[in-house]
């Protein structure tokens, strides 16, 4: 703590503030130090678990992101009714009243003419925005919820199959006593994300004790650049790697956990020849092949020990075997000489990494921790969004999942496991408690969730009512239809019945956040009226018609910075944790908290008791810390209520702000919580079997074809269309990765920032192999044009490098400013988004998830 | 007593959360980096490492910076600690083309980070700072006297960075560079850091 | 096939307890009419129907038996989004009764003079 | 603003680069520097080649020029008003040294040339105080052509300058420059005496002066260390390489050369004699400027990398 300096000896205001940060969705627990009204240091926050008193670059360069000069102070109008791209939206001043006047007028007609007409859309950066907008969206009544980037910053794939296979948001190696840990397109422990810096601690002890990493990922930056061995991978094939992985670890090596398989998972459950379930006709139970009984009965009634994995057998009238069968046959056709041809990574490596991989899984063994014996399985293989922003991406996350089923490496002591699916809540409360349930067939039902809706059971397909298409394409979270250049034609298709009116933002710069400009301006002009709470004006902000100045990260308070807890609080043994946001700074001029003009709006719009309603339901509000019927709570209030009701009467806002953060041990049958909790996952996906038939029977007489591949139980190998691409020149697959010093597009504002990234060798420039690029003539440091198939290009400067694969072109965050608004940012870095397409064909038909790679030619700039 | 810092290359991920809690803490002007993060890619393809390597001013026990600076301004700490003495400094950069680690810089005017102006912190934390001098790291000697950790090994993600006494044969520093064989940036400057690293 | 998974770990019924003020248990049903005010919000608001709905159910009756009278008064419409194909409560709708969190349509409303239903639909989706 | 600007993006491109340029000394105010070492090396090889050939005007150039050559020294530090600290390190800081040099040689040369100069003075040229100055400005001169070399062998962080070469180089510079403010004190004057032992002296001193820097150059080249090596190329191929060729070989050597063969195998004017010592004098303040300039910060990296 900065508290020695001289200087401030002398000051008559002198306080540290438990607090939050906000320059990514970590939310990492921060100290703020005040003197005279003036923040003058912001450091990690030792007391609390999230972040364990470390902060990234970002968070403590926090200060200069709340001091910017060029942030707004007051509410401002557009002049000019002409929206697009480089139009001057003409900004005037006014005032509060008049603005949320307006705002409310418009909300009013949209909501009695047809609620779903709003879209309201939040930026992922701010955690604490998304209870207060969602829940602001719930009480409207508009299914049309979105965050920003439409799963482009993260993963469609990622979070929906966490959430499916591991009851969590994302996986994480447990650091504390993984050996062996195999990252595909992942980052944990060595950027940004959830729980980044205490998982950067956590990663760095895990390689001081000595886990090998292996890293598959087209760059060796970040994560690759700590592994013990880097393996570059074609962009986009990891699918294939992993599955070649598992076919010689099933059909080579043998080595697979059978007892967990049996116990676990659906292995055991027989399959017919209609690749469902084939089912006892009268508890409609799924069947699995008893070997004592010698006969085929549901799955609830046999000891899993008892259960076929393998064999023929005739039940129910049907000739069926049990999905293990069915996925051990399905991987032969996976050999590493095949998955070479796909990947370039050469066949011996696919079978010693196999053998590695399932050899450290220690199968069988057990461990004990706090006097619990559990099982031990100290190998992980993980992935997150370079693994699955592809066309393939749900089966990209599935296949590297698949590695730690069959080695019963999931959510046990030293495995692959989501981040914290199981709380038994604080001892006194009891709260908040969940846990993963089994549903009708015995599969895992999450606990906890970001969205309302659970990843399994996936929900029916309908004729879609909602703009993205989600309740269609129930595999997808976030979709890119909101914004795409053929969401009209889509929804003719679909017969939507109305249309999006009203866009209601909240930081979120769309136009740099899921593809190319051109298109995404296009869909914001189509909207009679945009509303956007910002820091600074952003280039969407520049399609508003009105812009509120929105407080920043130390002007706010929240109860809940975090998501509890399978959001950002580090996974393993340790602590639970839950700390607040609280002021540190008044507002500047005009500026507000969003969440206390959401309240106002309601007021305004006379949806109070909806907004009560929705609140206890999102926050789980119990009597009698519930808010009752429409009266007029500030936000102060809610946040009152909500801490009051998680941790009793004497735990409130005063007493939060007073200590920061609550927290109380975790204990092993909650971080190990899969002994003791009779749930099984899916390793056969029979669900996409009949979700695809459901799909398929509204898309196909509506035209629209839907690749039955996409919907096969067991994963696959499927090409992007980069990798189809024949066109001459066309040599490189360009990429975008997450860089450690950069949130988004948001944080090129910030010139500490900005100028740790001017130093950085890769943040700024394109990364391609260094003898590929010289063999063009290329020079580092030379000005390129970068371009796709379809003609788009953006401008950047080479970096030569060895540390990429020679196929592939890497470009870092979400950059390339080119508004007035964030002049700091303007002109850094590259704009990898301009390069995407954003339509239906180059979207995952399965999950929505766009496909981050294009295939590109580099041409040198002319002088 | 004599202060030393052992960095972990094999912990450190190149997050530059040091570089930039450094910023924080000292208010250094833009382009004036106690603390720095360098990169550099050893190997050909698809051996190759990522080196991240953290640099700040090695506080040699025998500084050429120290030898070089005609007024006294630079000088060492009877702690160890290689210091500035704004006050004395004529701003003649000897010391910056003694040093061999290239953590020296020069104030040369007022700055700020934003086209606008100080910001109120700027105004705080930069502005306490003599312009026309040299300055570098101290290792955030404020906080060390009262007991606490530089602002960058006190921040540091992943532990990569610790502080303490060399010259006590049994601190967790001196430990670490015997164990993990520890070593010095240019030793044969004879300039005698005393900041070690610890290999990858 | 060797007997693991995992024989060597003792289930110590760390789940099976109730979790504290998470579970309250509702009664018994009563007897009588009871009437019952069902508080659409949200979305469901905007169907047109005046809030509070008031219906008069008696004898020991569930949730279930609260949605099979909407259901009758104002038709197969007003239900959708609440209930999945199998006729269960979707995850992303909540209700309230009495205001307590009801996770089934199985659960009996509570005897006394009268109930309060509060039904609100969450966004479903979510990314980030 | 803008010009803060550029030089602090040409900050960040020096620092994220591995061979970092050195820009404190040669830049901007930085040539002050440069021209302060200009004047002060030709100074005292003035004084000395002034006392050789006995000449008043050329210890009064010299003298002036070492005056000036100390004002531009300290128009070229942050804080000018606190030179008075300078003389503190004299034990180990070769500027310190150079500092006091360039005090002493002021403080003597101003009592040995004021009886000189003006006779009908304080102090009469044979009286004590004369004698002092005489001897103290010997001994600053000496401090001052011996000591610059060693302020860049010193510079530890710029492998180019390290070089033990470098301070007789400079030495040789500084004779050079005295040659040639002599050369020039002659023209002005009017006298040809003794102007083919200058001539000569001058030929002799420039190939001295030529071969050390060749060796340095050659043995810059062939260390092995990165910095010198990229040095070399600022030099002769890169960023200063125009005025290597411009200022140094053609200013500083051809031009002076083909005056000084006419001189030797004719009669040389006043103009060209004058021409001579500014254009060698000139070619000298280039090549100062161009060494300075090519300097190149020891990389951080490569031991690491070597491991």
């Amino acid at each position: 703590m900065n508290t020695a300096t001289p200087e401030f000896a002398v000051a008559a205001d002198d306080a540290w503030i438990q607090s939050s940060c906000s320059l990514c969705y970590g939310s990492c627990s921060i100290l703020a130090h005040r003197v005279d009204g003036v923040v003058v240091k912001i450091e990690g926050n030792p007391d609390s678990v999230v972040g364990k008193g470390k902060l990234c670059g970002k968070g403590v360069a926090g200060i200069m992101t709340h001091y910017d000069p060029n942030r707004l102070t007051k509410p401002l109008r557009r002049t000019n009714p002409k929206k697009g791209l480089g139009e001057d939206p003409g900004w005037k001043e006014i005032s509060w009243d008049e603005a949320l006047g307006e705002i409310a007028d418009v909300l009013r007609k949209v909501r009695q003419d047809d609620p779903r007409k709003l879209v309201v859309q939040r930026t992922t950066t701010v955690t604490a925005g998304r209870t207060p907008f969602q829940t602001f969206a719930a009480a409207f009544g508009t299914p049309n919820f979105s965050v920003s980037g439409g799963g482009q910053h993260c993963g469609n794939g990622a979070h929906l199959i966490s959430g499916i296979m591991h009851a969590s948001w994302s996986v994480v190696p447990d650091f504390a006593y993984c050996n062996y840990a195999i990252y595909f397109g992942a980052s944990k422990g060595h950027a940004a994300g959830h729980a980044s810096c205490s998982n950067m601690g956590l990663a760095a002890d895990a390689r001081a004790r000595g886990m090998k990493m292996v890293v598959v990922d087209p760059m060796a930056n970040f994560a690759g650049a700590k592994a013990t061995e880097w393996v570059p991978l074609r962009v986009g094939t990891d699918a294939a790697l992993a599955l070649s992985m598992a076919h010689v670890i099933v059909n080579e090596l043998d080595m697979v956990d059978g007892p967990y398989l049996q116990a676990r998972t659906n292995c055991p459950y027989l399959i017919g020849p209609d690749k469902r379930y084939v089912r006892d006709p009268e508890s409609k139970k799924p069947l699995v092949w008893d070997t004592v009984a010698n006969a085929a009965r549901p799955f609830s009634e046999v000891a899993a020990a008892d259960m076929a994995l393998e064999g023929e057998f005739f039940a129910n009238g049907f000739q069926c075997e049990p999905a293990f069968a069915k996925l051990k046959a399905h991987l032969l056709k996976f050999t590493p000489e095949w998955a070479e041809s796909i990947s370039t990574v050469p066949a011996k490596n696919i079978r010693r990494l196999a053998k590695e991989f399932a050899t450290e899984a220690r199968i069988g063994s057990t461990i004990m921790v706090d006097g619990v014996t559990l099982p031990y399985r100290p190998v992980a293989a993980v992935a997150f969004r370079g693994n699955q922003g592809h066309m393939n991406s749900t089966y990209n996350f599935f296949a590297v999942d698949l590695l730690n089923q069959l080695v019963g490496a999931a959510d046990v002591v030293g495995s692959c496991m989501g981040f914290n699916p199981a709380s038994k809540g604080f001892p006194e409360t009891g709260r908040p408690h969940y846990v993963p349930t089994p549903d009708a067939d015995g599969l895992m039902v999450t606990g906890m969730w970001m969205g309302y809706h659970y990843p399994y059971p996936p929900s029916e397909p309908r004729l879609p009512k909602n703009l993205g298409l989600q309740d269609l394409f129930v595999m997808g979270m976030t979709s890119p239809f909101l914004n795409s250049i053929d969401q009209e034609e889509l929804w003719q298709t679909f017969e939507v019945p109305y249309r999006p009116e009203v866009l209601m933002n909240f930081g979120s710069n769309l136009m740099m956040a899921i593809g190319n400009s051109e298109v995404v301006a296009k869909s914001l002009e189509r909207y009679k009226f945009i509303f956007s709470f910002d820091l600074f004006l952003t280039e969407t902000s520049q399609f508003a018609d009105i812009v509120l100045p929105d407080a920043s990260y130390l002007q706010s308070t929240d109860s809940r910075s975090n998501f509890p807890f399978i959001f950002s609080l580090p996974g393993g043994m340790g602590e639970w944790c839950w700390p607040i946001r609280q002021e540190v700074v008044p507002l500047d001029g005009e500026q507000r908290r969003f969440a206390e003009v959401l309240l106002e709006l309601a007021d305004r719009v006379g949806m109070r008791a909806d907004l009560n309603a929705a609140y206890n339901a999102s926050m789980n509000l119990q009597a009698p810390y519930r808010l009752e019927g429409d009266h007029a709570y500030t936000y102060p209030e809610i946040c009152d209520l909500e801490l009051k009701g998680n941790f009793g009467p004497q735990r409130g806002l005063e007493w939060f702000k007073e200590h920061g953060l609550i927290k109380w041990k975790k204990q092993p049958e909650e971080v190990y919580w899969r002994p003791f909790v009779d749930v099984r996952v899916p390793v056969y996906w029979e669900f996409m079997v009949s979700m695809w038939e459901k799909i398929n029977a509204i898309c196909e007489p509506r035209g629209v074809n839907i690749p039955q591949e996409y919907y096969d139980p067991l994963p696959d190998f499927l090409p992007c269309r980069s990798h189809q691409c024949q066109k001459p020149g066309f040599d490189f697959y360009a990429f975008y990765y997450r860089d450690t010093i950069h949130t988004n597009s948001f944080t090129m504002e910030n010139p500490w920032l900005d100028e740790a990234a001017e130093l950085d060798p890769f943040s700024y420039y394109v990364a391609i192999h260094a003898e590929v690029g010289k063999k063009k003539g290329l020079r580092d440091g030379q000005s390129v044009w970068v371009e796709s198939e379809s003609g788009r290009k953006v401008k950047g400067r080479i970096r030569l490098t060895q540390a990429v694969h020679p196929e592939g072109l890497g470009i870092a965050a979400c950059a390339g400013h080119w508004g007035k608004g964030m002049p700091v940012a303007k002109g850094k870095g590259v704009f990898f988004n301009e390069l995407l397409e954003l339509d239906f064909a180059h979207v995952s038909p399965n999950n929505l998830n766009l496909d981050l790679c294009v295939k590109v030619r580099v041409t040198p700039v002319e002088a | 007593m004599r202060y030393g810092m052992v960095i972990d290359l094999k912990r450190c991920i190149g997050c530059y959360g040091c570089q930039l809690s450094c910023k924080a803490e000292n208010g250094t002007p833009p382009g004036v980096f106690f603390a720095r993060v360098l990169k550099q890619e050893e190997g050909t393809y698809p051996t190759v490492n990522m080196l991240f390597l953290p640099v700040l001013c090695n506080h040699c026990e025998d500084p050429a910076c120290v030898d070089a600076c005609p007024t006294g301004a630079s000088f060492i700490w009877e702690d160890g600690i290689v210091d500035i003495d704004p006050d004395k400094c004529v701003g003649c950069r000897s010391c910056m083309m003694a040093c061999p680690y290239g953590n020296r810089y020069i104030n040369d005017k007022p700055q700020h980070y934003y086209a606008q102006g100080q910001t109120a912190f700027e105004r705080l934390r930069t502005g306490r700072h003599q312009t026309e001098v040299v300055m570098k790291c101290n290792f955030c000697r404020d906080r060390v006297k009262a007991g606490e950790d530089p602002a960058c090994v006190a921040n540091c993600p992943t532990s990569a960075r610790i502080f303490g006494d060399l010259e006590d044969s049994s601190s967790i520093v001196s430990r670490l560079i015997k164990e993990r064989a520890g070593f010095t940036l240019h030793p044969e400057m004879a300039t005698r850091p005393c900041v070690y690293y610890l290999p990858t | 096939m060797e007997v693991r998974w995992d024989a060597t770990v003792s289930d110590n019924s760390f789940w099976s307890e109730q979790g504290l003020a998470a579970r309250p248990v509702l009664e018994a049903p009563p007897h009588g009419t009871v009437e019952v005010r069902v508080w659409p919000f949200g979305i469901l608001a905007g169907s047109g129907v005046q809030r509070p709905i008031r219906l008069g159910l008696s004898g020991g009756f569930t949730l279930r038996d609260v949605l099979a009278e909407l259901k009758t008064r104002f038709g197969a419409g007003f239900l959708e989004g609440m209930l999945d194909e199998q006729g269960e409560l979707i995850s992303h709708c909540r209700v309230f009764v009495d205001g307590r969190m009801i996770e089934s349509l199985a659960v009996p409303v509570p005897s006394g003079a009268q109930a309060d239903v509060e039904i609100i639909l969450l966004v479903a989706t979510e990314g980030g | 603003m803008s010009d803060s600007r550029a030089k602090y993006q040409q900050m960040l491109i020096d620092l994220r680069s591995d061979l970092r340029p050195q820009r404190d000394w040669g830049e901007g105010r930085g040539v002050l520097l440069v021209v302060g070492h200009f004047f002060v090396g030709v100074a005292a090889g003035g004084w000395l080649m002034s006392l050789i050939f006995a000449s008043h005007n050329g210890l009064l150039l010299s003298y002036l020029l070492a005056a000036l050559g100390g004002v531009v020294h300290l128009g070229f530090l942050g804080h000018p008003g606190r030179y008075w600290r300078m003389m503190r390190r004299v034990k180990t800081s070769w500027v310190s040294r150079g500092f006091a040099g360039i005090t002493l040689f002021l403080v003597g040369g101003f009592l040995y040339l004021v009886p000189l100069l003006a006779p009908t003075g304080l102090w009469r040229i044979d009286s004590v105080p004369a004698m002092l100055g005489y001897g103290m400005a010997a001994v600053g001169m000496v401090v001052m052509i011996g000591y610059m070399g060693f302020v860049y062998t010193a510079s530890r962080a710029i492998p180019f300058w390290n070089s033990p070469l470098h301070p007789a180089l400079y030495v040789g510079y500084a004779l050079r420059g005295g040659v040639a403010a002599l050369l020039v004190t002659r023209a002005l004057e009017g006298n040809l005496d003794q102007v083919n032992q200058l001539l000569a002296l001058w030929i002799g001193v420039t190939v001295a002066v030529t071969l050390f820097f060749l060796l340095e150059i050659y043995g810059a080249q062939t260390s092995g260390n990165a910095a010198a090596r990229r040095s070399v190329h600022e030099l002769l191929a890169g960023r200063v390489s125009a005025y290597f060729y411009g200022g140094i070989l053609l200013l500083g050597i051809a031009l002076p050369a083909f005056l000084v063969w006419n001189g030797m195998t004719g009669p040389l004017s006043l103009g060209a004699m004058a021409l001579l010592g500014v254009a060698s004098a000139a070619g000298d303040f280039f090549m100062k400027y161009s060494t300075i300039r090519a300097g190149v910060h020891l990389p951080l990296l490569t031991r690491v990398g070597a491991r």
